[in-house]
């Protein structure tokens, strides 16, 4: 037992908090103090300067393009982008089809697609869900057709975030008709930019466009887009799901949040009893403290190359509750200030505020990646195995 | 004790459905969103038609006598359909304040109200007094008002506002025409338009100052025991709207080949909702007699286990409902998400959650030692 | 709308508090205050005084002992015996078998049976639950053959409160083997003292006998003492548990607490702040008026003859959860002193105490007559109608 | 980071879970419960034959030099077979007030805890002081000792007892034999022996007074944080057998043709303790290290921390297990109810939940001005 970080990951800590007061961009911080969320063009800067730096895929192995961190230096590393203000990296190239294609990909898919997502220069999006597979996943019907040549791909995508930012999608889709439901579907990698797909703007509450509807009409891919083979999908899906993610919590945006309320505390006239609002603090604290201490266990055990169980599908349940918890105490905390939809537009705002917007998107968070109602499910048949 | 509503109440709650039935939908709601000035003509001559303006004030002002509970049915089915029409803010909130100062000068204002000839608008808040109605930040030297008043209500529209100041220690209520001020206007959270309002040493004659001292606190109280009572109106009624929608999207949506409300943990969610919607109908009830006694123990009490209760349970159904919804409930083209941005914003307006409690925590220590 | 008690209404509570405080047994009160339960003697010496007051069975018609009150009179009277710190009645034979036996029952058997429930003088207990019909009710086994002048009963029942106490057990027994489940069920009288029965108690977590396991081995039970017909067991169950019970909140008994509550703060030396306790205690009394409330509504309902539907089962949910949570507040108001078993062991104990003892058996109020899930599902298909 | 047990401990804990199992059954504590004396002669000797007394103290008193974690793994075996012989309270509470003071006289006494030559207890609580252990009632007046000590948990067993006093403004800790006392016992919630002593007007000499002032401020608080880790721990492991038993009830309790667990509502209360449980462990885990340390603000920080996630989680696991449970949950032949006992015992000694919020908002306080 030793909860001490050693002096050489302190070491590393000061070196990625003094990096980070140097190249974060003022505008980011000053967006994330507001709890908004940046724009494309803010949020490809910010990542193809840590790209340039070698640190954006850092969960990669080395020969791909991975900084060679271990799982407690990738939390520190996490833990000083969010203290210091700056949104996490977007999770579906460095975090998602990285890992599919480094894992599943051939040789020459490797080489094609790797490095663009290490540098920050292709955006990826993650064609999943359709209006009627939610939940029910494995339902899903967009059609791939093998061709000579390419596979002809119709349907419909829909929650796609960042679709309208994305250069590339990887997308499951249905290969085999006739096969049972989670058989028959396939991994396919699809460039944005190709005829026959439309992108519409989903707008969320709020008043964001961060997600989007896509249509496929006689979209022709590649073959060579397919990564493993026709009807790996759902496995490759699954590898996904349980992947290794030492963020999933998402303790360093928490300890971001809770810093800002207790900021906030002193300057926020809207309890009568100060202690009290120190009080529901102190609550939100101690549950930060048992979800990173969790988080803790989950970043050793990756360390010493152990894998580890159900404990992390616990991490997304738990720490998607608190960031809507947290996300509601800063929006009562600010109380009338709260009320402002558009945290620029008010006079005299430029102190604490945590946009009620941002509250509002963080609803989502509990809903996609599998609900957290799914999540337990999941759970369940693995507990009681019946 | 009797919990029906009087032939009268019944019959204006039907009357405002009706009314809002055949003028204000959804898309009503989502073209308001986008408009600058929310006090839309052909509505609010509706509505001064169908006697709402003068409903809860004295006849000698051209009203009827009306009770709260008549006003919280009206404000309970706008929050039900989502209406923005500032209704509360530029009638009933000026209007109760000017009937509780009775003064000449007060009635004859509330007067133009109610005929609908001109719009005022309150000014109680500011960013340092935060929630503390009795102790505004700006104040009143010389003959002078400096300062700011922030979160004003005003739908865009208001001409003249009725604005809380420190005279000396006197809480003192003026009457301040928009024009000679520098006015911000901004969305709020709900949808609704909000004013920011800075007085730049604004001269205030003796015309303009209404009442001040004890009456002015007694009336600002009064009257914010009203507005905590129609916020938990307007949560109501969407409040309802939402476990009713939930219920019909859990019977009809499909997953895994059935609909989600055969599910026993959706099912359990929707009893919560349901059982907290009771809960929530019943305290509506007892607040819309109460909010409007005398007694200020009583009425402060009332008033705040309300609120409180509402900022607990009602925003705890909003988030069920849009959990319940899964992705679509987070898009800004279904309702669902309207409603809860509006259940945020009333659990926030004139007292949070926590800020009740210690309210009422503070009223018990009161009555322990009284 | 109006939520004031009548003149006549206040002057009735007036007169039931001067009695309840002549008439309650100091040793009651001084019960309840450490939040104990009675012994047998106590609780049937009370029952009897309100027996021979005429308000024990207060729910009844006139015609069969009922004093005529009005649900509102009937909610006072209940709450004035709650802040007495006198202990509810037991439900089973005025609030349960004696309905059933003047709704569905005989006029022998209405001559017979209720003016004992009436006077306090013949205790009953109810024999629904068996081992494996706890939750599924319908599956019960316990036979009743019947013979040519009885029926010959055999079978177990658990869970039985108060069986060692009573003279008498309404009894859900299955008379027609070969019917589907709820069919073939009956409802049946039989006498404690009949040969054949054994009684054996379970004690629970309390460390009090308020339970047992009843056990027939060829009882004979007379065939005049089947109510209604023989099948109907379940629609007898049925009627009870919509049966119109105005006090089923536990509204009363939870005033009673808050009023306890408050006087141990100022006691209780185990906050730093007490403001604390008193917003803690706040936040009971919310939801208590929130429940109260919605009970007056079901009292006026009542006495202006309307049904009152589902918002009867919410108030079964919500006033055992807030009896649980006002109970587990009390235990840790009362710090250090709630380490005590026995609330008259230790020295000094005289004040303030809410006996952990009575925290640990309130567990059992979301399991008995339905637990709260059952509660819910059976709440779940009638707004649901799936 | 590094959250594997050392071979060491690992050991110590293999060893007690194997010891217990041996020598101490549902039967065993079922047994224990009605006796006065929870000082079993012969386990007694087995754990001393086992190393216990000396684990966590110094060599120079005939110990082992272990750590907080040691310990902290046999409490959990302990609670995890609700185990009532008062190994914390007669061996690892004296010994560290004594540890911590370090007098030649107070190492003299913990030499004879270690070996088994007398028993002590630590009386560190009253009615009135409740909580706070560092303002006693009690007062030395003379030399003599006078008021009363409650819930001191001395296993019915106890010949002297280590009490707090005030001598003037100074905390004083003195060792005092329990012959010349009035002593109370009486059986606590969890079915330990607790005892109350009056002190009437004790002769104290010289000898008697261990330490006073800042040492005993700092041994007391130092002590309870030991203290508070092993209430957890104890916690966590009947939290522990409590969802193991519950899992399997789940699985194996049939209703309506079908195990309960096959039910969505019962699946997810699982879940949501498998969760839970988890958190409590990582919780088990940071504090084991953190309660020994000697800055004072980390260590409070994280002993309150603990403490209140454990009141919180811990007692609701306990609830939930009964719930699924249902009848039999609640009857006293089966051991959920008795771990429930445990729990709420265990969330209320040396702090409850509250206080320890309260205590987390105020070392923040103090953090943020400091």
């Amino acid at each position: 037992m030793n909860l001490q970080f050693t002096q050489e990951e302190q070491e590393f800590q000061k070196t990625i908090r003094a990096w980070m007061r140097e190249n974060i961009p003022e505008e980011i911080s000053r967006i994330s103090a507001l709890g908004e969320m940046p724009e494309k063009s803010q949020q490809q800067q910010w990542e193809k300067r840590l790209g340039k730096q070698g640190w954006l895929a850092v969960t990669w192995p080395e020969q791909y393009g991975g900084p060679g961190w271990t799982a407690t230096q990738r939390y520190l590393f996490d833990l000083e982008r969010a203290m210091a203000g700056a949104p996490p990296v977007s999770p579906f190239g460095v975090a998602m089809v990285g890992p599919v294609i480094y894992t599943f990909g051939s040789a020459e898919q490797k080489e094609r697609w790797l490095p663009g997502i290490a540098s920050g220069e292709t955006l990826w999006c993650q064609g999943y869900s359709e209006p009627n597979a939610g939940s029910d996943l494995a339902s899903l019907k967009t059609r791939a057709e093998r061709k000579r040549d390419h596979y002809l791909v119709n349907g419909q995508k829909i929650w796609t975030t960042q679709a309208h930012w994305a250069d590339m999608m990887f997308c499951l889709v249905r290969t085999d008709p006739d096969a049972k439901k989670q058989q028959g579907i396939s991994f396919l990698l699809i460039d944005m930019n190709t005829p026959g797909i439309e992108v519409r703007p989903i707008y969320t509450i709020d008043g964001h466009h961060h997600l989007n509807e896509v249509y496929f009409t006689d979209v022709k891919v590649p073959l060579d887009n397919l990564v493993g083979k026709e009807g790996m999908g759902w496995t490759i899906a699954k590898f996904l799901l349980t992947h290794e993610r030492t963020t999933i919590a998402g303790v360093a945006d928490s300890h971001y949040a809770l810093a800002r309320m207790k900021m906030a505390i002193d300057e926020a006239p809207y309890y009568i009893d100060k202690q009290q609002a120190r009080r529901r603090v102190a609550e939100l604290e101690v549950e930060l403290m048992a979800l990173e201490y969790t988080n803790f266990r989950t970043v050793a055990a990756t360390d010493e190359g152990r894998p580890f169980g159900p404990e992390s599908s616990g991490l997304k349940i738990k720490g998607t509750e608190l960031q809507q918890k947290m996300s509601q105490a800063m929006v009562e905390m600010g109380g009338l200030m709260s009320l402002v939809w558009d945290s620029s537009s008010a006079v005299g705002n430029e102190s604490f505020n945590h946009s009620p917007r941002r509250y509002n998107f963080l609803r989502a968070c509990t809903i996609y990646g599998g609900s957290n109602e799914i999540q337990k499910n999941v759970l369940a048949k693995m507990l009681l195995g019946l | 004790m009797e919990f029906n509503l009087s032939d009268n109440t019944t019959m204006v709650a039907d009357t405002a459905r009706r009314y809002l039935k055949d003028h204000y939908g959804f898309d009503t709601y989502m073209q308001q969103l986008n408009q600058l000035n929310h006090c839309d003509p052909s509505r609010w001559e509706l509505m001064r038609e169908l006697g709402w303006f003068g409903l809860p004030f004295p006849e000698s002002v051209g009203g009827y006598g009306g009770d709260l509970i008549d006003v919280a049915m009206i404000v309970r089915e706008a929050g039900a359909v989502l209406c923005l029409d500032p209704y509360v803010d530029l009638v009933i909130g000026p209007g109760k304040l000017l009937e509780y100062l009775g003064t000449e000068r007060a009635l004859k204002v509330l007067q133009s109200i109610v005929d609908d000839d001109e719009r005022v608008a309150c000014a109680l808040y500011d960013y340092h007094a935060g929630y503390n109605i009795l102790k505004p930040s700006l104040s009143i030297n010389g003959s002078k008002l400096s300062g700011r008043k922030n979160f004003v209500p005003d739908g865009g529209c208001a001409n003249r506002v009725l604005t809380t100041a420190m005279l000396g220690d006197e809480l003192t209520l003026v009457l301040v025409p928009l024009e000679g001020c520098e006015v911000t206007r901004y969305r709020g959270l709900d949808g609704s338009r909000l004013a920011d309002v800075l007085f730049d040493d604004v001269v205030i004659d003796e015309e303009m100052i209404l009442s001040r001292g004890v009456k002015v606190e007694r009336a600002v109280s009064k009257t914010v025991a009203w507005l905590q009572a129609l916020d938990c109106a307007r949560m109501y009624g969407a409040a309802s709207a939402l476990y009713q929608r939930t219920l019909d999207y859990a019977k009809t949506r499909k997953q895994f080949g059935a609909p989600i409300g055969s599910f026993q943990v959706i099912q359990h969610y929707l009893v919560d909702m349901f059982t907290d919607l009771q809960q929530l109908e019943s305290m509506l009830f007892m607040v819309s007699v109460k909010a409007d006694l005398d007694d200020t123990l009583e009425r402060e009490h009332a008033c705040s286990a309300t609120k409180a209760y509402y900022a607990d349970k009602g925003v705890k159904i909003a988030q069920q409902a849009i959990q319940i919804h899964g992705g679509i409930g987070v898009t800004e083209e279904l309702d669902i998400g309207h409603y809860f941005r509006l259940m945020t914003y009333c659990s926030l307006t004139h007292g949070h959650g926590d800020y009740h409690l210690d309210r009422i925590a503070a009223l018990g220590e009161e009555c322990d030692r009284g």
